[in-house]
């Protein structure tokens, strides 16, 4: 398997070298990739859209039934992971800590459940002491974090960012409160139902938005028909089109960030993490 | 042998992404376990991403992200010269493949717990024994 | 309303949304949400093949914008035609499907049903967009998709056959993407027609040879053609039946709709035909293929997996055709993509009836079926003759086309193969067809009470309705072939 | 030559296909669907009959229904052979019927509906081959009356049947496919069409060896008409009821197979193009060797059906043998002796039948003395067999003159004296029975322990009875089939 594999790869490498025989110099200005369409792009793009940051208006706007479909496939990765892990069966053993002796109660079977409040605590098994330090720090940040994210998502049109990185920006923020704490916060504060609907209704702003442009008389995705529906300057229609599927963008790809990650540490059982 | 070197070094990245694929190809036959498997397969769509990157480069050009445009209407005013900027449409496009890589690896990942819970192992020879094991398909 | 082109492909989008929203709140929502979704996507699909018969090619430009800045669907009869046979066939199959799932996905029916719609979505995208880029997106979503519903179906086998698709997948779909980059370096453009004709002067360039190769390549990958079937086969006979009956008529079909596609409409037949003159080598490889997708099929157990094989062996009979270099050729691959859907179709019923059933279909447990399930089993003969090529089953014509093809060309070897091959499918089928037919019922196995007399057990009518459609539709399909090639195909190719 | 357009013949087909329907629901009130047999068997013999006057005005009656492709639709065409074909076929499925309410119900045969279900698809099969106006519609039909025999043959659903089974569609089916399918592709590739003309539809492009490969395809692709090698099937084919032997191998199916042959023959290649390149020859040598070996296998047979199923081996091989001699004569002789053998043959095979329900006796040797308990179908027997042997006064013999008549016409000595021996072999193994039957001593009478024997019921006796009598009445007026032959080949 290993020579055959060596043998295939070296075919490949071989093909693509070949193909690159004719390729123009590496950052030639005049390589038919940078004049035919590009040129275009850069010098269309602003008047059409009002967008500066070229990337956004091509990613949103050009080639936006890419971008729905890119969507698609991030709450498809979302489901999926939901389908194949999500295990609603309770586990067989818990651990549970009595608050005020520190004592660690083993409970064997599933059906017992204690109510842990004050008193008792639901505790992972291999558990780690929670270190106080990073909890705080982590409590610091992840509420800038968040800020931060929002700001990439809404700034998008003018400077680099967008709905994807500021979705995964935020949702890094939640995982973080998940890896700081353990799991059963995050679980607590970010119900799955929640998760499981908001990464469908991201991607639904977006085909909503792009669908409403139909009986607006216009084609698919043409935000230009919305000028009726959205308040001011009919010229930058087409910027609060991108900022509004942007929007969408970003709830999905965090709520998919989130569910994937919940799923992948505790094993579809939602219970203890890493 | 020198024209060679000039061809090397006149498109060196295009022979990187080349090997960093050859690399990431390799891994994902030859390896043995799973996990590194999907390492090699994310080493894989990544030369992809370096090599379109790599087509959207210009030489002496910036970012696709218009100067003093900001709210709009002025751009008109300042005159755009398309060799400022360099080639937006690879990096959108790379904007998207990179989602899909990293969907694709998060449902493998997903699919690589299963097998674990179900198996125990994620070294391919052993879970070969473990499928004779289990006996005829179903 | 001229939007029908986007309709065909957000409907099915939307109505996932809807049902992974109704999955967590109101599950039994999620099945009358999807079968709206398909049934408008197939209506939009039947208005848009009448508009495209009538009154030509039509152009849907994405927001708007003119190609190549902007996304454009080109629908021709090509894709017109396979567009309605992708959306009916998964309303259809919904339609029939409603019991298994309840049956297989243990109450997560809605979740199914979202990807479900994701997957008929990505085909229908995949047929209809006239983009290079947008086609890469689309394979990924049904990619995604079919790995996810792989590993859902056989616990044991069902993950592992699927990661072992992924790496594969992955592959091709790279492959694609890099010959789509190639291909992008040399044109700076995306949009089929606007690379075709940028191509017309860049005939010779080892880029666009190796962009060729690379495209053909990740395609054959992702439609299992001999001998990088090797995902197909697991895939398709682990997958649940409710998803195995959508899958294994129609990715592999589409997949051959986009190699034509890249063919004709890209890369441009006298490109290939003459700067490169690859199609005796081809045309050998789908020999090949051919003949050992069949031999392979001849080895199995399992009637899933025999049927898998079987299609890797109908692919090979496409490829084949359409490499064949002549307008015969062309056509018999075109009318094998409506045929083959039908038949796999059909037959996949079938078998899903059987599997909800009997839970089992390895060939050991299928005996006395006849009298116990003779409505299902029916459908299954039908369809087996439209493989074996019967006349009139519609399998029959389409084979016509091929061997005149193949005897035009002077390619006796592939002719040859067609005619083993079929001989080899009449083989196969007849073994399960005695098995049904001469061996009794055993005690004790299957359904309900194992008396000696056997008992009729029907699948649900929801099933047997389908199943019995489809099944006319095969014959008729076959009587109409000579209407469907006049009206479609030929005006196409020309 | 006129041609009328008319819905007949599709109606002729489909009348026993929309019975079938009605058979299956009532599967449980016996009466109620034999009555619906007899009623589609009579529409079906009246629509072919009502086509008959128009057909001997020399006109033809057509119908397409699918335009395939330029040249190549399913349509029917009635024309003289077709509606020769046609008449034996639908009239003597009528007899059959009867008999086979007999037979089934003599022995109460399961799966009763699923058989007549089946015998009505094959029937209607069989009359779409007799209609087929090219070799695209001849083959769908074939196939089809291929696979709607499987059930029957197999009907018992036991060991040997299903190896019987097996062994029927491997030659069937693998030889139609293998040989058929691609001999018609490639004719339709050279020609353009597959219409059946008398003229044949090469206009010269075919080479003297290409002509050769793809006549021999032919001819041994339709098995069904028992060329050796491909004959095995048939003697295999007798564990089916004696009525689907009856019907389907003395008449439907193996006639099927000799039509068809017939028709690329006279339809495809055209008699003289066969002529120039002196091909008949060849067919004619492989009939006789068929004939011969056959006939001497019969001798050894002692299972009565099986014995029959050699000399139709035989039989079937004059018919081919008459048609490659390629002269009027001869065509006439071997066209016409479709009618002839199908009639004395099937009447054998009822003989036989009805022995086997009133006695249980399969065996020749069994049989002595039998003759004195069951009078008339041992009469009837030797009429049938006399048929078949081609003497006097049956219409067998009309066709075996016509065919000796037309060796002499085509100077063929050799092939002359191949007839007259086989002749003397079929009265070989034929007659002797019959003797037996009537002057031999039977088994009661040196074991005294008499067994109740009498004629079968009346079901099985009065069929045979009136096939007997009809291949007497066609020795004194063949004319009608004559002139069909006539006006079907232009001669």
């Amino acid at each position: 398997m290993k020579f055959l594999g060596f043998i295939i790869v070296c075919l490949t490498g071989a093909l693509l070298l070949y193909g690159t025989g004719e390729f123009p110099g590496w950052g030639d200005p005049h390589s038919p990739a940078s004049i035919h369409l590009s040129n275009d792009y850069i010098e269309k793009a602003v008047e059409q859209t009002q967008v500066p940051n070229l990337v956004t208006a091509v990613l949103a706007d050009y080639r936006g039934f890419d971008t729905m479909f890119e969507t698609a496939v991030v709450f498809c990765a979302g489901l999926a992971c939901f389908l194949l892990l999500r295990d609603f069966k309770e586990k067989k053993e818990r651990f549970y800590r009595h608050t005020p002796t520190g004592v660690i109660l083993h409970v064997k079977d599933s059906k017992k459940v204690l109510k842990t409040g004050k008193e008792f605590e639901h505790m992972d098994k291999d558990w780690v002491p929670s270190d106080l330090i990073i909890k705080t720090i982590c409590r610091i940040l992840i509420p800038f974090i968040q800020i931060y994210a929002l700001y990439v998502v809404a700034h998008g049109d003018f400077s680099p960012g967008g709905g994807f990185q500021g979705g995964v920006i935020f949702g890094s923020s939640l995982i973080l409160l998940a890896i700081s704490y353990d799991l059963k916060v995050l679980v607590k504060r970010v119900k799955e139902k929640i998760l499981g609907i908001f990464s469908a209704i991201g991607v639904l702003i977006y085909v909503g938005i792009a669908a409403i442009c139909m009986p607006m008389g216009g084609n698919f995705l043409d935000y230009s028909k919305l000028a009726p529906l959205v308040p001011g300057d009919p010229h930058h229609v087409r910027a609060l089109g991108m900022l509004g599927v942007e929007i969408g963008v970003g709830i999905a790809v965090t709520a998919v960030m989130v569910i994937i990650y919940i799923n992948i540490v505790s094993e579809g059982r939602h219970e203890e993490g890493l | 042998m020198t024209d060679l070197l000039t061809l090397i070094v006149a498109k060196y990245n295009y022979w990187l992404y080349v090997i960093l694929m050859m690399i990431g190809l390799y891994a994902m036959i030859a390896k043995n376990n799973l996990i590194k498997k999907l390492v090699g397969m994310n080493i894989f769509q990544t030369a992809i991403i370096l090599f379109y990157v790599s087509i959207g480069y210009k030489r002496d050009a910036t970012i696709p992200i218009i100067q003093n445009a900001h709210g709009g209407n002025d751009a008109h005013a300042a005159v755009i010269h398309a060799a400022d900027y360099i080639n937006p449409l690879p990096h959108v496009l790379m904007l998207t493949a990179i989602v899909v890589s990293v969907a694709t690896f998060g449902v493998a990942m997903a699919l690589a717990v299963r097998v674990y819970q179900r198996y125990q192992t994620l070294e391919e020879d052993e879970l070969r024994m473990r499928l004779v094991d289990i006996g005829p398909e179903k | 309303m001229d939007n029908y082109p986007a309709i065909i492909v957000i409907t099915p989008l939307l109505a996932a949304l809807l049902a992974g929203i109704a999955a967590w709140t109101e599950e039994r929502l999620s099945y009358p949400i999807a079968l709206i979704g398909l049934a408008v996507s197939m209506f939009a699909a039947f208005k848009v093949l009448m508009q495209v018969i009538t009154s030509g090619t039509i152009n849907y430009r994405m927001a708007g914008w003119a190609p190549p800045m902007g996304i454009e669907y080109t629908i021709d009869l090509l894709n017109a035609m396979v567009l309605l046979i992708v959306a009916s066939i998964a309303f259809f199959n919904l339609i029939a499907s409603y019991k298994s799932v309840e049956q297989e996905t243990n109450d997560r029916a809605g979740s199914f049903y979202a990807i479900y719609l994701l997957f008929v979505t990505g085909l229908l995208g995949v047929t209809a967009t006239g983009d290079l880029f947008n086609l890469y997106v689309l394979i990924e979503i049904t990619s995604l998709t079919s790995y996810t519903m792989v590993a859902l179906g056989d616990r044991d086998r069902g993950p592992l056959a699927s990661l072992n698709y992924i790496f594969i997948g992955v592959i091709g779909a790279s492959f694609y993407l890099l010959g789509v980059g190639y291909l992008y370096l040399k044109t700076g453009s995306l949009n089929m027609v606007d690379v075709a004709n940028i191509l017309s002067g860049l005939h010779g360039s080892s880029t666009i040879l190796v962009a060729f190769i690379l495209c053909m390549l990740g395609i054959w990958i992702k439609m299992a053609l001999f001998p990088m079937h090797v995902w197909l086969p697991n895939a398709y006979s682990y997958s649940p039946v409710a998803f195995a009956r959508i899958v294994a008529p129609l990715m592999t079909k589409v997949m051959v709709y986009v190699m034509i596609r890249l063919m004709i409409t890209v890369f441009g037949l006298d490109y290939i035909f003459e700067t490169l003159n690859l199609s005796e080598a081809v045309v050998w490889l789908a020999t090949i293929a051919v003949l050992a997708g069949a031999v392979m099929a001849l080895a199995q157990k399992n009637l899933k997996k025999m049927l898998a094989y079987i299609i890797v062996c109908e692919i090979g009979y496409m490829v084949g055709g359409a490499w064949m270099g002549n307008q015969l050729g062309m056509t018999g691959a075109i009318l094998h993509i409506l045929n083959d859907a039908l038949m796999t179709f059909a037959l996949f019923l079938a078998v899903g009836s059987m599997v909800y059933k009997l839970k089992r279909v390895d060939f050991i447990d299928l005996k006395g079926l006849f009298g116990k399930m003779p409505w299902t089993m029916a459908g299954f003969v039908l369809a087996a003759f439209s493989i074996i090529g019967v006349p009139p089953t519609c399998g029959f014509f389409s084979k016509w086309y091929l061997i005149l093809g193949a005897f035009e060309a002077g390619a006796y070897h592939f002719a040859a193969a067609l005619v083993i091959s079929s001989l080899i499918c009449a083989v196969l089928f007849f073994k399960v067809f005695e098995i049904c037919f001469f061996e009794p019922m055993p005690e004790g196995h299957g359904h309900g009470d194992s008396s000696s007399h056997v008992t009729i057990e029907e699948a649900p009518l929801s099933m047997l309705i389908v199943s019995g459609l489809v099944s006319i539709s095969l014959i008729v399909a076959g009587l109409y072939s000579g209407t469907i090639v006049n009206t479609i195909i030929l005006p196409f190719l020309q | 030559m006129e041609t009328i357009i008319s819905i007949k013949p599709l109606l002729a087909v489909l009348v026993s296909l929309f019975v079938i329907p009605v058979l299956v629901s009532s599967s449980g009130k016996p009466n109620v669907r034999e009555s619906w047999i007899f009623v589609a068997g009579a529409v079906k013999l009246v629509l072919v009959l009502s086509m008959l006057p128009v057909i001997l005005e020399g006109k033809q009656i057509a119908l397409t229904l699918f335009e395939i492709a330029p040249g190549a639709a399913i349509a029917f065409r009635v024309d003289g052979l077709g509606m020769l074909f046609a008449i034996v076929a639908a009239s003597l499925y009528i007899v059959t019927s009867i008999y086979s309410i007999g037979y089934m119900r003599g022995l109460n045969e399961h799966g009763q509906t699923r058989f007549v279900s089946f015998f009505a698809l094959a029937i209607s099969a069989t009359i779409g081959a007799a209609f087929s106006a090219n070799l695209l519609t001849l083959y769908l039909f074939y196939e089809i009356l291929s696979l709607a025999t499987y059930p029957l043959v197999t009907h018992h659903q036991d060991a040997t049947s299903r190896i019987s089974g097996r062994r029927y569609l491997t030659f069937i089916l693998g030889t139609s496919i293998a040989l058929v399918l691609p001999a018609m592709i490639y004719c339709y590739h050279v020609t353009g069409t597959l219409e059946f003309s008398t003229a044949g539809i090469f206009t010269g492009q075919l080479s003297k060896p290409a002509a050769l490969v793809l006549l021999l395809m032919f001819v041994f692709g339709f098995a069904k008409a028992g060329i050796m090698p491909f004959h095995t099937w048939l003697p295999a084919a007798m564990v089916a009821p004696t009525p689907v032997s009856a019907l389907l191998h003395a008449v439907a199916v193996v006639k099927v197979g000799v039509f068809s042959i017939v028709r690329v023959i006279t339809g495809i290649f055209g008699v003289d193009l066969l002529a120039d390149f002196n091909l008949g020859v060849v067919v004619m040598s492989i009939a006789s060797v068929t004939i011969l070996v056959s006939s001497c296998i019969a001798l050894s047979q002692d299972e009565l059906k099986r014995r029959l199923a050699y000399s139709t081996i035989s039989q079937l091989s004059y018919i081919i043998f008459g048609v490659a001699l390629l002269s009027p004569q001869g065509l006439t002789g071997g066209v016409i002796h479709i009618a002839m053998h199908a009639f004395g043959k099937i009447t054998l095979f009822f003989c036989a039948g009805a022995i086997f329900v009133a006695t249980g006796k399969k065996y020749i040797s069994q049989m002595q003395g039998l003759g004195k308990k069951m009078p008339f179908t041992f009469a009837a027997f030797f009429v049938g067999a006399l048929g078949v042997i081609g003497l006097p006064p049956t219409g067998g013999f009309y066709s075996k003159w016509n065919l000796i008549l037309g060796t002499l016409e085509a100077q063929q000595t050799i092939f002359m004296l191949v007839l007259l021996v086989s002749s003397f072999l079929n009265a070989f193994y034929f007659l002797p029975i019959v003797f037996k039957a009537f002057f031999g001593k039977s088994e009661e009478e040196d074991n005294k322990t008499p067994v109740k024997i009498q004629e079968a019921n009346l079901c099985l006796v009065i069929p045979l009875i009136i096939t007997a009598i009809i291949s007497v009445v066609l020795f004194f007026y063949p004319t009608m089939f004559v002139n069909l032959i006539k006006i079907g080949l232009s001669i």
